[in-house]
């Protein structure tokens, strides 16, 4: 698998994220600056955490307009797989590639810490390494990851089975206490209609190393090396 | 010229910081206030001297940037 | 030159004394001119002159084979093998934090991340100090929030980690909180850069955001010539602008890779001014400026106010020649203000131009050496008497850690590190909550551990024990983990140094900090001085905020806080008995006291427990690790407990003194039973006292009959910091 | 009674935001903007109906809470 990982100026978990790539492609992960639009021959593109061009505005509006994107629209168009981590969920939200907003969280402040996710679908390239119900630990760090989108579309994506991964218990409950930012229906990861774009709140490159205290988020790298061998 | 924007949140969408002022206030003793919604407030300076012109320029540049209009709406006004 | 007079006012709220104004006259032989003035009341302020701490910091231990940069560059520099070097400093900003809490703290954590990787280092590791005053006094919990969100906003937007830090309340901060910022950097050993000014004809350049008039001298308000447009003028709060920042380190980063830096200084305090002048005089050389190049943020800026302005997020580079081009395609490429504003020039002078007149001719080496220095008066701290353990109220324990662990001092900080991003760089392997924090040495298999630590309740009962304790605190903690502690960096908090009795606790703590230092080869490499934190004569308790940094050269035998399981033995190692009570949590928290000597600290015993404890931990022996701090031994098992979510059986430990004293050097270990009888021979071998105190088991923690289920301390330990901020003000 | 709360930064205090936004617009091909200042605007409603004390009420909120007087300006205004 080729992976590229998309370096705005101001992101931050550009270098995590392609560290856990190479980790499990055994190969370079290949780093796009946010002006080119010339880009290589790529399987995977991240579009990574941080704070794009400093996220003053609205989160990843400004993101979403850079020369990049546009290319990585077409590229999407075509079927290449794209992963929105974080801040790269609220651009692809914004370029219109996944369906929603994000919002301010609920509690109005930054959150940091390990969440518990329900997988609610394993037929992507993304999560064919989980199963469908199983809970997986997995870092998030944001202020401003509440889901949102109105009823018709919620309803649709669920009809659908494009929510990715939603908040949950240590024992997969769906609850409100579970839910670290106020998103509607505890989404924390949405799919587009063919499955082959990812935006997702959640950080698993910060859980792909024992070292670093787990390694639930490796899977959804080892899944997409394996899928798009 | 000048051009004033306002940008808000849409009916329906639920304002979690307009939630925290209200609440915010009340502990602070303001019992009567009620439905705050927290919006923003762009000032921008503009070349040029056609009002309508540079109107309809500031609404482009909120559909494309300035505003989310999956939730927000926004209001232009240009003076000089 | 324009001389427009300086009055007996203008010097007076430029904050020099008259005897500082006669030195000026006679360095300069003339009267200075107005932005002179501010040059000199600037370069010679408490910030930058260091004139009442110089002659005591000159005592500090420096030196070591490891460090490579002591005191007096932007940040210290150590040696961390395989070619490395790890850069670190803390820095206040308590003044700005109290008027402003959230620009207040994040343009602190700004301002010293500027100054590591000024020196080539990139930041992989934040950490907050903080002080903030009584939770009952009513700006507290504003206080509180302005500053976590603040550094938040902040260190979360440019991508580093904060990783840890302190948090505590009591009243004597109630006037004057202290947001006390540190930075670890790393670099390549072969690539540190420098401040020192040389090459006469080399390029003077201005790089990252323009600048306005943030923050400027509040001369500016009461000088007559800036009256006109007073409103427009007003000395203003300083903005932080992390994204300019991170762009900053990364621009730096990328000219730093290029041979094109000759030396090169971050615009921190006193902006333009302290950075020019202090390049030039380290370099021995001159500088001259044309002030109209400086990139303005604001219309009709004048000369003074630009060399005033403290705008966040500027460098200033010394490039070598002909290297301007390559250095301005890199600041172009990051969207960020480039200017070349002058030359070095060797006539030893600072020479300003604006618009080709001559607005300011200083002569650099004598105004430096000139710069005063006082020796000033001092009386000891009156020692207080030891606190038997028998004059003090004994309460059934189960009470008394119910409350010591539900207090503000020792309520858990989650609420504050949660919203710090402390995983970014995914390198962190020690996450806030536990004794040091650790960071990987990215691609590596080694890491740094942080802590930062001061108790000022000990400091202000005995300044010399206090700072010793201080330092002994951070190096404990490293140990706790697995670290070799090997250098500190200081940020000395105090009230009004022309006070004897403030001054007397500035000299006995940093006599204190000294002897730690010395006694456990663990040197000050960097450091900053915060005086003055006083309102209406009420000082701060003296707070020599520590923060240590230290090596774990394997990151398979890092150690952590938690029980990890039921069954295993409980240790205690250090100090048999204990049971200080005097400047105790316990005391203060159930009996309403605070008084009694502290807590003395035997080095040579904390060197011998420590080395033992780090040894055993390298061997793989223990299972889990937590030195014994605030509230002594009750507290430090129920929070291994509540964190590993495992409870323990305890026995051979009884009476508020044991259970709650303060003893220094000590530290709970845990051992699976088949290593209990090794680990034993071994303390004994290095006469270390061990006792066996317990079992881990259960979801309780129980001793003599009576016990306190872990959910029930659980939720006052986790409950208060969450329930108080919640609180309407 | 509603009241509409503008609140911008003063004069002279650095506009990161404003500042990330003009650079935005003129990535945008929005080129004749200058002097993008983003401030807040908020709305809520107040029971009574004496609109000189309402608005006093609401700049009292502005000083308490609503503002950030350090660095920010606020203005008032009510309507029915
Ligand atoms: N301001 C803060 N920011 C981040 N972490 C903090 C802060 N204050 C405390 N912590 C973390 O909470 C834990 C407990 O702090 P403290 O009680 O001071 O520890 P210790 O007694 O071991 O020095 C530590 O891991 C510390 O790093
Ligand atoms: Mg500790």
């Amino acid at each position: 698998m080729r992976a590229g990982v998309v370096v705005f100026p101001g992101s931050n978990c550009d270098r995590d994220v392609a560290v856990a790539l190479s980790q499990s492609t055994g190969k370079k992960t290949a780093m796009i600056w946010h002006r080119d639009t010339d880009l290589p021959d790529l399987d995977l593109i991240v579009v990574p955490g941080g704070f794009s061009y400093g996220d003053y505005l609205r989160c990843g509006a400004m993101g979403a307009h850079s020369p990049v994107m546009q290319e990585i629209k077409r590229r999407a168009e075509k079927g290449t797989r794209v992963l929105g981590i974080c801040n790269g969920f609220q651009i692809i939200t914004e370029a219109g590639l996944v369906p929603g907003v994000l919002m301010r969280n609920a509690g109005l402040k930054y959150v940091c810490k390990d969440v518990f996710l329900r997988v609610e679908d394993s037929q992507s390239a993304f999560t064919a390494r989980y199963n469908a119900g199983q809970i997986v630990r997995i870092p998030i760090g944001h202020g401003e990851g509440n889901y949102f989108a109105d009823d018709e579309t919620l309803d649709r994506l669920e009809g659908e089975g494009l929510v990715a991964f939603r908040y949950a218990t240590p024992t997969g409950e769906i609850t409100l206490d579970a839910n670290p930012n106020g998103s509607q229906r505890n989404i924390a990861g949405v799919f587009n209609k063919s499955r082959t774009v990812l935006g997702m709140m959640p950080h698993p490159e910060r859980l792909s190393d024992p070292k670093l205290g787990g390694t639930d988020g490796r899977a959804m790298f080892d899944a997409l090396v394996e899928t798009l061998a | 010229m000048k051009a004033k924007v306002h940008i808000t949140l849409k009916n329906g969408v639920l304002d979690p910081q307009g939630k925290a002022v209200e609440h915010a206030l009340h502990g602070q003793g303001f019992k009567g206030v009620s439905d705050v919604r927290q919006g923003k407030f762009i000032e921008l300076k503009l070349t040029g001297s056609d009002k309508a012109k540079a109107k309809a320029e500031v609404e482009e540049m909120c559909k494309k940037l300035l505003a989310n209009t999956v939730i927000e709406n926004f209001s232009v006004e240009v003076t000089d | 030159m324009t001389t427009a007079k300086i009055t007996a006012a203008d010097i007076k709220t430029h904050g020099l004394s008259n005897d500082e104004y006669k030195k000026i006259l006679e360095v300069l032989g003339r009267e200075p001119n107005l932005v002179e003035l501010g040059i000199f009341s600037v370069m010679w302020s408490e910030h930058c002159s260091y004139k009442s701490s110089k002659k005591w910091l000159k005592t500090l231990p420096t030196t070591a084979p490891w460090v490579i940069c002591g005191p007096g560059e932007n940040a210290g520099v150590i040696d961390i093998g395989e070619g490395l070097a790890a850069i670190f400093k803390m820095e206040s900003h308590n003044h700005p934090s109290f008027i402003e809490p959230y620009q207040g703290a994040a343009t602190g954590v700004g301002g010293i991340l500027r100054d590591v990787f000024t020196m080539g280092a990139r930041p992989i590791a934040n950490m907050n100090a903080l002080r903030f005053g009584s939770p009952d006094h009513p700006k507290t919990r504003h206080l509180v929030s302005g500053v976590v969100a603040g550094i938040a906003g902040y260190g979360n937007c440019v991508g580093v980690p904060t990783v840890g830090g302190e948090v505590n309340f009591h009243a004597s901060y109630n006037g004057n909180i202290l947001v006390n910022a540190m930075t670890v950097g790393l670099a390549k050993q072969d690539k540190i850069f420098y401040s020192a000014a040389a090459g006469a004809g080399n390029p003077v350049v201005y790089v990252g955001s323009k600048t306005g008039r943030d923050g400027i001298h509040g001369a500016t308000m009461a000088s007559a010539e800036f009256d006109a447009n007073s409103e427009e003028k007003r000395p203003t709060v300083q903005v932080g602008d992390p994204f300019t920042e991170k762009l900053l380190i990364e621009a730096c980063m990328e000219l730093m890779a290029t041979d094109a830096i000759q030396s090169i200084q971050d615009m921190g305090a006193a902006g333009l001014t302290s950075s020019s002048f202090e390049m030039a005089s380290k370099g021995g050389m001159g500088v001259e400026l044309e002030m109209e190049k400086v990139p303005q943020r604001e219309e009709g800026m004048t000369p003074y106010e630009m060399m005033l302005s403290e705008s966040q997020e500027r460098m200033l580079i010394i490039l070598k020649p002909g290297k301007e081009d390559i250095a301005r395609a890199i600041f172009e490429k990051w969207e960020l203000d480039f200017a070349v504003i002058g030359h070095l020039t060797t006539t030893g002078r600072m020479i300003l131009k604006f618009h080709g007149e001559v607005v300011c001719d200083l002569p650099i080496d004598p105004l430096a050496q000139a710069s005063p220095e006082y020796d000033r008066p001092w009386t000891p701290t009156r020692r207080q008497s030891i606190l038997e353990a028998k004059d003090v109220k004994d309460v059934a324990w189960p009470e008394a850690l119910k409350t010591l662990i539900g207090c503000p001092d020792l309520a858990s900080r989650k609420w504050v590190y949660e919203q710090y991003d402390h995983m970014v760089m995914a390198d962190t392997c020690q996450r806030p909550g536990g004794d040091a924090a650790v960071v990987r040495i990215h691609g590596s298999n080694r890491g740094l551990a942080i802590s930062t630590d001061v108790t000022p309740r000990y400091v202000l009962a005995d300044p010399l024990e206090g700072g010793k304790q201080a330092v002994a605190e951070t190096w404990r903690n490293i140990t706790a983990v697995g670290g070799r502690p090997l250098a500190i960096t200081d940020n000395l908090n105090f009230g009004n140094p022309q006070k004897p009795e403030i001054m007397g606790q500035i000299v006995e703590a940093i006599k204190g900090i000294g002897e730690a230092c010395k006694g456990l080869d663990y040197p000050v490499i960097s450091g900053n001085v915060s005086l003055y934190n006083e309102t209406d004569g009420n000082p701060i308790m003296p707070t020599p905020a520590i923060g240590g940094v230290g090596l774990i050269d394997n990151l398979d035998t890092m150690m952590t806080v938690p029980f990890k399981a039921e069954k295993e033995i409980i240790l205690l190692a250090g100090q048999a008995g204990g049971g200080w009570l005097g400047q105790s949590l316990y005391l203060r928290e159930i009996c309403g006291q605070e008084k009694g000597a502290p807590p003395p600290v035997d080095l040579l015993h904390e060197r011998r427990v420590g080395d033992f404890v780090r040894s055993m931990i390298h061997g793989k022996k223990l299972t889990a690790c937590h030195d014994l701090s605030d509230g002594g031994l009750m507290v430090a098992l129920a929070e291994m407990a509540l964190s590993g979510d495992v409870g323990c059986e305890l026995k051979n430990v009884a009476g508020h003194a044991r259970l709650f004293g303060e003893d220094q050097g000590r530290y709970v270990l845990t051992v699976k039973t088949s290593d209990l009888a090794g680990v034993k021979a071994a303390a004994t071998a290095a006469n270390v006292a061990l006792e066996e105190i317990g079992a881990t088991g259960g979801t309780a923690i129980a001793l003599n009959g009576a016990s306190v289920a872990l959910a029930d301390l659980r939720k006052l330990h986790e409950g208060w910091f969450p329930g108080y901020m919640a609180r309407p003000a």
